[in-house]
């Protein structure tokens, strides 16, 4: 066994466990942090395939960007209140696992049993090759030429979830005032609820009452 | 320092994709619902930035950015929404938001 | 690397999906000087571009272009891309004239809302004329996650509203995961993204670096997209979701993304699956898995349809029960022969689908309440009397869903039939005909409702917008499906679109 | 003369604007404009079929006339165009439908004058010519099933007319527009699966025969000019309508050309992946044909819907559920008489049974059946409508014994008895509401024995409110009397003639279905009789039994004149066929292939009617010499008692019914309601699917084998019920399990997309 296979082994391990951790930790702020270490496990794999520039973004948009924000929502809300306790679906449980366990054996097998299995570790590079591949020259080149479409589209989707996030936090805009909006929240949770509904149709059940015969 | 086998690191992914999957199963908190979304949506990253480096190109790797891009934005959509319902309902166990059904 | 000119850019075939997509951050803008109280100016604004965009559409595809590309290939513009647009741009259209009235009456005016219905219109758009999974990935996620904002819209005042945008985002996430893993396991079994290529090497057996094609991990790539775009139609059994989210969302949001996130994902699915997976000699092998989805959906739509009383979820099933017709039409592309014909029929519901079911959501906004009450079913008793106009066009609307002449929707189904059994899915093509006689029932319950029952429908007096919108709906199923044409020429060929 | 024949669209043309005028700018004019507009567009409509039926006596082999184009998809082979066909056939019964339509038209100004409808009324009868002379004038079946589901919506709409109608069903004193609506759903209910069979026929006839055009018929001038279109020169062709292998290949214009080229040349058809030999497939096609066939139609077991569509106004009930839209059946099996022939030869089915001989027996057992149950109805309307169905069960017959003609000639004089008979028994009825006002207003004499009075509103219907009204109403006694004999098949009315050719061709037929058909039908032509006779005398003769029809007054002349039209035409249109001449018959010959030419038997003839005198004999019996009811009110034929009772109660269908469906159902319901939730019960399903339709289907007439469609639209109300409870379990709300469906659906497909591929990988 070489160096790196051993070296791909441990961070394996570590990835793996870490993402255990974060599925089964009672504290969301320890799920998240199992999550960082993760995607920096993964970051690593990155540099292991020789693709320096996305270790980078990896650790720097990821870890550094997207996780920080799940940690202040988690604390914005309070992780001690996200604690969620055991709700009804105790089946669904073992459930999962189950067949999680058949996806991830099917995924397996068909990766195995394509021709995966046979081929051989790719070549490796030159010194040149290596250096240029993976870099941030390559991959700017290729996002300013051939994606330039797609770079566009994502420029325009962070508009829309930008605009996203401010509509769904701001409050102004309403023409109508909060007083009502409550009210009217409140009508529509009971128009929603089954105990309204029934009562509703035993009111309109009545009414047919007395249009039918009395015999 | 021998690389290793696509085979093993897309073996990593696909089990990481499927710790995913479980967390969004079994988690009753939205948010980390949604953290194992992103753990799957990572784990098919690796799986692209293996696959690129297998065929010595850099698409895997411009998808892999495009993904993490678009993960952002999900991410800014997603944790806005999951504000604004804890704030009218003081909660966030996605059990408990089961108004509407049949 | 080519650094790109303009002229290789060739940017005028896609102006209508990039068009729309740059004027809604224009009208973002514009919209600041907009006052709050009244956003006429804005949904305005929003509706010329659209009818440009339309003009624009309309003359690429009257012009028949032979495929021409733009973006170094990464944008096809051909027919199956000028008629989803055509479909996408009347949706937007319609969606547009019944949104104006329903904010307004909800009390939820954002002139935010235009802005994010034309980028998500554009990203279905760009799912039909991506020729690069990339594209079809981004162009999936331009599409959804401004509706996940519009369902959310009426959280403020409307707890079913916030309920169905979280559901709708946590499983749109969810699926569209599987979706990114699918599009990274074709890559590695392909070592590429093109759909070109991708077809190229599907019909080599070998890829362009010589190596052997890995068709378990294609294959297994080909079931997680279709898990991903599956979700986005609507498809059994990804489509949980759809009765929940459409019944929360505010009704206007219901209507645009029953039609136009089941036209860019269905346009997806099609670019794919019948230009990227073709079928080498004999049947496609993912025909089966279309094939039984297509089955199961149709039963389970029409099955559950028949036991609602909620007209949105009511409307919710039925839209799923017609993925599944469009399922069977993609089910049909799998084999050789039939597929353009299958494609063209697939098309064809398509449109007749965004008319009709435009037009149902329109009469269902007309009736219901301002406070959002009055989705009901029985909320419909007496609108014969009360509102003739309406009540006609709503009963049309249900004939074209059910596919009774002289409707689109009877054309519609027809095509998709004959497609079904030319490709020997002789048994698809009956529980097809079985479940939509089925289907009869609770189409027909709306008019027994609005016409056989007393009642006081109180329709919301219509304004000239919706009015306009049910209008346009109801020319458009009616024509369609009476008019004599040639729905061949009407949808021009997927012809262009073989090999990528 | 063949130019003439492009005049064929206008003969569709003219309802369709009579419909827009009525529709756009009726709300403005006057009731009595309305009703013309309505009717002069149908008299066009009737003049340019004439002016047809001119063109086709010069040039009598017809021809299609392309309006437009419709279906096309080059490159699949699909080409259907909205074409007409212009021949014997599709004239005859364009001149029918306009001809009594108009008549009704006239009628309905009077009958629904002062109704809120009124140009709702019209618009709708408009309509439904457009509708019924699109069935018939279309060239291709594609064509035809517009028309067929575009009449089925107009049939909907009309029952349901009155569907705010408030008095109540003095039997079950529900409200009336309750059972109206109730009434509407069903006919739909059951039309759409009878479509749903015809629908299927469509789809294999295009799969066979890869075009839904007819073409000319093939054998130009029957089977005694031993042509069938030249069976030498069908051999000629047979190389090349088979390919190789033995798979057909169409080639040709037409269905029925193809139909029989193919059956020459004994070739097989690929249905999905086995291969059906091609007299199999045809046998299928019309198998299923006949599903709709009895659903339109209104035959065993479908029939269901037809007696509650009187729930629908009079004229209506004249025009569609008597005279025109119910025998479309009928044309579409006249239409595909090659189809039929060639099945015949076929014996894929048990017993030696082929589809024409299924299509004989279902006819001859309705017909049987229903006019059983007339015989003890007391509803005017009722004993006419299972008339109805008794009589469509005779066409039926013919032509499943290969009777074209005796069938269309059945169909036609048919639709202006019945016609007549649905008009004047709404006169009748128009008379004694009348009579009921005018007795309110001088409340005198003693407290009366009425019949229907249980819940304060005497019910005009009601045969046993009548008596005496020839006195009252004499214009629609003697029309009514020309109905009844032409009904009851009397010398020389025109019913004699039509009836006789039936029995004849069952007769002549001279196998087990042709003794089968005759013994049924000669039984069931003598009840017509007794019944009609029963009626009339119930209705006219006697003393007046209330105060009701003593104060009955004669209708208006606008009602009456349409009923001396219709009664010169039940008088004489016989003639039409007289056995010397049978002009007729040459007429239809010219486009049905197979029509053959009965000869006149006098002893069959005289037998029959021998047994008609014989049973007006006993009807004059009971009902005339002797006073029609007992003072208890009970009927005469009373004394048959058990028998009556079990015909008076329609077979015992209620009890029957209660039994076998409505005991276990409320189990079942029963049970349901233990184990759901409240909101489902008070839901649809059970109000209105289930409760209603048990509750409408219990109300339902004479029928005896109801409970296959009762069982399909229940079980299917069943069935919707167990799908939402389970469903209901699936659908939690809870975004997890949403999730889990998502990940179970992904693991199935990868299992079916890439089991496959790794079994063959690895064998």
């Amino acid at each position: 066994m070489s160096v790196g296979t051993v070296i791909f082994l441990v961070v394996a391990a570590v990835a793996i466990l870490a993402a255990i951790g974060m599925l089964l930790s009672e504290n969301a702020i320890h799920s998240a942090l199992f999550l960082i270490l993760n995607l920096a496990c993964v970051a690593f794999f990155y540099q292991m395939l020789n693709a320096p520039f996305m270790a980078m973004v990896q650790i720097t948009v990821y870890a550094g960007a997207i996780m920080v924000l799940f940690l202040f929502v988690i604390m914005l809300l309070g992780a001690e209140r996200l604690r969620t306790p055991h709700g009804r679906f105790a089946w669904q449980v073992p459930v999962a696992f189950v067949l999680a366990v058949v996806f991830v054996v099917t995924v397996v097998v068909a990766v195995l049993g394509g021709g995966l299995r046979d081929m051989p570790p790719p070549p490796a590079m030159t010194e040149v090759e290596a250096a240029a591949y993976g870099g941030p020259e390559q991959i700017g080149e290729a996002l300013f030429t051939r994606y330039v479409l797609p770079f566009e589209m994502v420029a325009v989707l962070l508009l829309a979830s930008m605009i996203g996030a401010v509509v769904l936090s701001r409050e102004e805009g309403f023409s109508i005032s909060r007083g009502e909006r409550l009210q009217r929240a409140r009508g529509r949770r009971d128009a929603l609820s089954l105990h309204h509904r029934r009562q509703e149709d035993l009111e309109t059940e009545d009414v047919a009452g007395d249009l039918t015969p009395t015999r | 320092m021998e690389p290793v086998s696509t085979g093993a690191y897309v073996i990593v992914s696909a089990i990481l994709f499927t710790i995913g999957v479980l967390g969004v199963l079994i988690r009753r908190n939205a948010i980390l619902m949604f953290m194992s979304v992103e753990l799957m949506l990572n784990a098919a990253n690796l799986a692209l930035v293996a696959f690129a480096r297998e065929y010595a190109q850099v698409e895997g790797h411009v998808l892999t950015f495009f993904v993490m891009t678009i993960a952002a934005a999900e991410v800014a959509v997603g944790l806005a929404l999951i504000v604004a319902i804890f704030q009218s309902r003081e909660t966030i166990n996605v059990d408990e938001l089961s108004d509407l059904k049949q | 690397m080519d650094v790109p000119t303009l002229e290789s850019l060739n940017l005028i075939v896609t102006w209508p999906a990039v068009g729309l997509g740059l004027w809604a951050c224009v009208l973002l803008l514009l919209d600041l000087f907009v006052p709050k109280e009244d956003k006429f100016a804005t949904a305005f604004l929003a509706e010329v571009a659209v009818i440009l965009c339309f003009a624009l559409n309309f003359r690429l595809f009257r012009l028949k272009p032979e495929r021409m590309e733009a973006f170094g290939g990464m944008y096809v513009a051909d027919g199956f891309t000028t008629f989803v647009n055509m479909v996408v741009l009347v949706a937007v259209f319609i969606g547009i004239l019944l949104s104006f009235e329903y904010l307004r009456r909800a009390g939820i005016q954002r002139g935010e809302y235009y802005p994010l219905l034309l980028i998500s219109a554009g990203g279905a758009m760009l799912m039909a004329a991506g020729r690069d999974l990339v594209i079809l990935f981004v162009g999936l996620e331009l599409l959804s996650i401004p509706l996940y904002i519009m369902a959310g819209l009426r959280h403020r005042t409307s707890r079913a509203s916030e309920e169905s945008a979280i559901k709708y985002f946590l499983l749109g996430a969810f699926s569209s995961a599987f979706l990114v893993y699918g599009v990274a396991l074709i890559y590695g079994a392909t070592g590429s993204t093109n759909i070109g290529e991708i077809a190229g090497a599907v019909k080599a057996g070998v890829l362009a670096s010589g190596a052997p094609l890995d068709s378990l991990l294609l294959a297994l790539g080909a079931g997680m997209v279709l898990v991903g775009l599956g979700f986005k139609i609507a498809v059994a059994p990804f489509h949980m979701w759809t009765p929940d989210v459409y019944q929360g969302a505010p009704t206007s949001v219901t209507a645009y993304m029953s039609v136009v996130a089941k036209v860019g994902g269905f346009a997806g699915l099609v670019r794919l699956f019948a230009t990227a997976f073709p079928a080498i000699g004999g049947v496609a092998y993912w025909q089966t898995g279309a094939a039984v989805l297509a089955g199961l959906t149709m039963i389970v739509g029409n099955v559950a349809a028949l036991a609602q009383s909620d007209i949105k979820r009511m409307l919710a099933y039925s839209s799923i029960a017609h993925a599944g017709y469009l399922m069977m039409g993609v089910a049909a592309s799998a084999t050789p022969v039939v597929r353009e014909d299958a494609v063209n029929a697939a098309l064809f519901y398509l449109l007749a689908y965004a008319f009709t079911n435009l037009g149902a959501f329109a009469v269902a906004i007309a009736v219901e309440r301002d406070d959002g009450a009055g989705t009901r079913i029985d909320d419909f008793a007496g609108l014969g009397k009360t509102r003739p106009f309406l009540a006609l066009a709503m009963a049309l609307f249900m004939f074209s869903l059910t596919g009774i002449p002289p409707t689109a929707g009877m054309v519609g189904k027809f095509l998709l039939f004959r497609a079904a059994v030319q490709a020997d899915l002789v048994w698809l093509a009956l529980v097809g005909l079985v479940t939509s006689l089925f289907s009869a029932f609770y189409y027909v319950r709306v008019i027994v409702k609005m016409y056989l029952e007393e009642g006081a429908a109180q329709a919301q007096p219509v304004r000239s917008y919706l009015g306009a919108a049910v209008a346009l709906a109801a020319l458009g199923t009616f024509i369609f499906g009476l008019l004599p044409f040639d729905p061949a020429s009407l949808v021009q060929g997927v012809m262009l679109l073989v090999g990528g | 003369m063949e130019g003439l024949f492009n005049l064929a669209p206008l003969v569709i043309l003219a309802p369709a604007v009579g419909l827009l005028i009525n529709l756009f700018i009726g709300g403005r004019l006057r009731e009595r404009s309305v009703g013309w507009i309505a009717s002069i567009a149908a008299g066009t409509s009737f003049v340019f079929a004439a002016v047809l039926s001119f063109g086709l006596a010069r040039s009598p082999a017809g021809g299609a006339v392309y309006v437009t184009d419709w279906v096309k998809l080059p490159l699949a082979g699909v080409d259907i165009a909205w074409d007409l066909r212009v021949d014997t056939l599709s004239v005859t019964m364009m001149l029918a439908v306009a001809g009594v339509g108009t008549l009704i038209h006239v009628y309905a100004i009077g009958y629904m004058h002062g109704d809120a409808g009124f140009r709702r009324f019209f618009v709708y009868l408009n309509l439904f010519l457009v509708a019924m002379l699109t069935l018939v004038s279309g060239n291709n079946y594609l064509v035809l099933f517009v028309g067929w589901e575009l009449v089925g919506l107009c049939s909907f709409l009309l029952i349901g007319f009155w569907l705010h109608k408030p008095e109540r069903d003095p039997e079950t004193g529900e409200i009336a527009g309750y059972k109206n609506t109730a009434a509407a759903k069903k006919a739909f209910i059951v039309n759409r699966v009878g479509d749903f069979g015809f629908l299927l026929a469509i789809l294999l006839i295009f799969w066979t025969f890869g075009t839904l055009t007819y073409g000319p018929p093939v054998a130009a001038h029957g089977e005694e000019d031993g042509a069938h279109g030249g069976a030498a020169t069908l051999a000629a062709q047979e190389a090349e309508v088979a390919s190789e292998d033995g798979l057909c290949v169409p080639h040709g214009e037409g269905v029925f050309e193809m139909a029989e080229a193919f059956m020459a040349a004994g070739c097989d058809v690929k249905l999905g992946s086995s291969r059906v030999p091609i007299g199999a497939m045809i046998t299928l096609i019309t198998l299923l044909m006949i599903l709709g066939v009895t659903g339109k139609s209104a035959q065993i077991p479908l029939f269901v819907w037809l007696p509650d569509a009187m729930a629908g106004p009079t004229p209506v009930s004249a025009l569609i559920h008597a005279a025109t839209m119910v025998t479309a059946g009928v044309y579409m099996v006249t239409r595909s008489n090659v189809l039929y022939e060639l099945a015949r030869g076929v014996s894929v089915l048990p017993f030696g049974l082929t589809s024409p001989g299924v299509l004989t027996i279902i006819g001859a057992l309705t017909a049987f059946m229903a006019g059983t149950v007339a015989l003890a109805q007391w509803d005017i309307k009722r004993v006419l409508a299972f008339s109805t169905v008794s009589q469509l069960g005779f066409m039926v017959a013919a032509v499943g014994l290969g009777g074209y003609i005796a069938g269309m000639f059945h169909l036609v004089t048919h639709a202006f008895f019945k016609a007549l008979l649905f008009l004047s028994a709404g006169s009748v009825i128009h008379g004694v509401e009348h009579g009921h006002h005018h007795a309110h207003d001088a409340p005198e004499g003693p407290e009366e024995k009425t019949f229907g009075y249980r819940h304060g509103v005497l019910d005009p219907q009601d045969m046993r409110n009548m008596g005496g009204l020839r006195q009252k109403m004499p214009a629609t006694f003697w029309v009514y009397l020309i109905g009844a004999l032409a009904l009851a098949g009397i010398v020389p009315f025109a019913g004699f003639w039509s009836k006789d050719e039936i029995l004849l061709d069952a007769y002549s037929r001279g196998d087990a279905t042709g003794w089968f058909a005759l013994i049924l039908l000669m039984t069931a032509a003598a009840f017509t009789a007794f019944y009609m006779g029963r009626q009339v005398f119930m209705i006219f003769f006697g003393a007046p039994r209330t105060q009701a029809a003593a104060h009955a007054q004669e209708s208006p002349p606008i009602m009456t004149r349409p009923l001396v039209v219709l009664a010169f035409f039940s008088a004489v249109a016989g003639f039409l066929n007289w056995p010397g001449t049978h002009s007729f018959g040459h007429w239809l010959q010219e486009s049905v292939a197979y029509a053959h030419i009965a000869d006149f038997n006098l002893a069959l003839a005289l037998l029959a009617t021998l047994l008609a005198l014989l049973a007006i004999f006993f009807a004059a019996l009971l009902y005339y010499w002797r006073p029609a009811l007992r003072a208890d009110g009970a009927d005469r034929l009373g004394g048959l008692g058990r028998l009556w009772r079990f015909l008076n109660r329609k077979w015992y269908w209620d009890e029957f019914y209660e039994l076998i469906a409505v005991q276990p159902f409320n189990g079942i319901g029963r049970f349901l309601a233990g184990r759901l939730d409240g909101d489902f019960l008070h839901d649809w399903f059970h109000d209105t699917l289930i409760w209603r339709s048990f509750d409408r289907a219990a109300a339902f007439l004479g029928a005896f084998d109801l409970k296959i469609i009762d069982g399909a639209v229940n079980g299917l109300g069943w069935l919707a019920a167990q799908a939402a409870r389970y469903l209901r379990r699936v659908q939690t709300g809870y975004v997890r399990q949403y999730a889990l469906g998502v990940l179970v659906g992904a693991i199935v497909l990868l299992f079916i997309l890439v089991l496959p591929l790794l079994i063959a990988n690895s064998g």
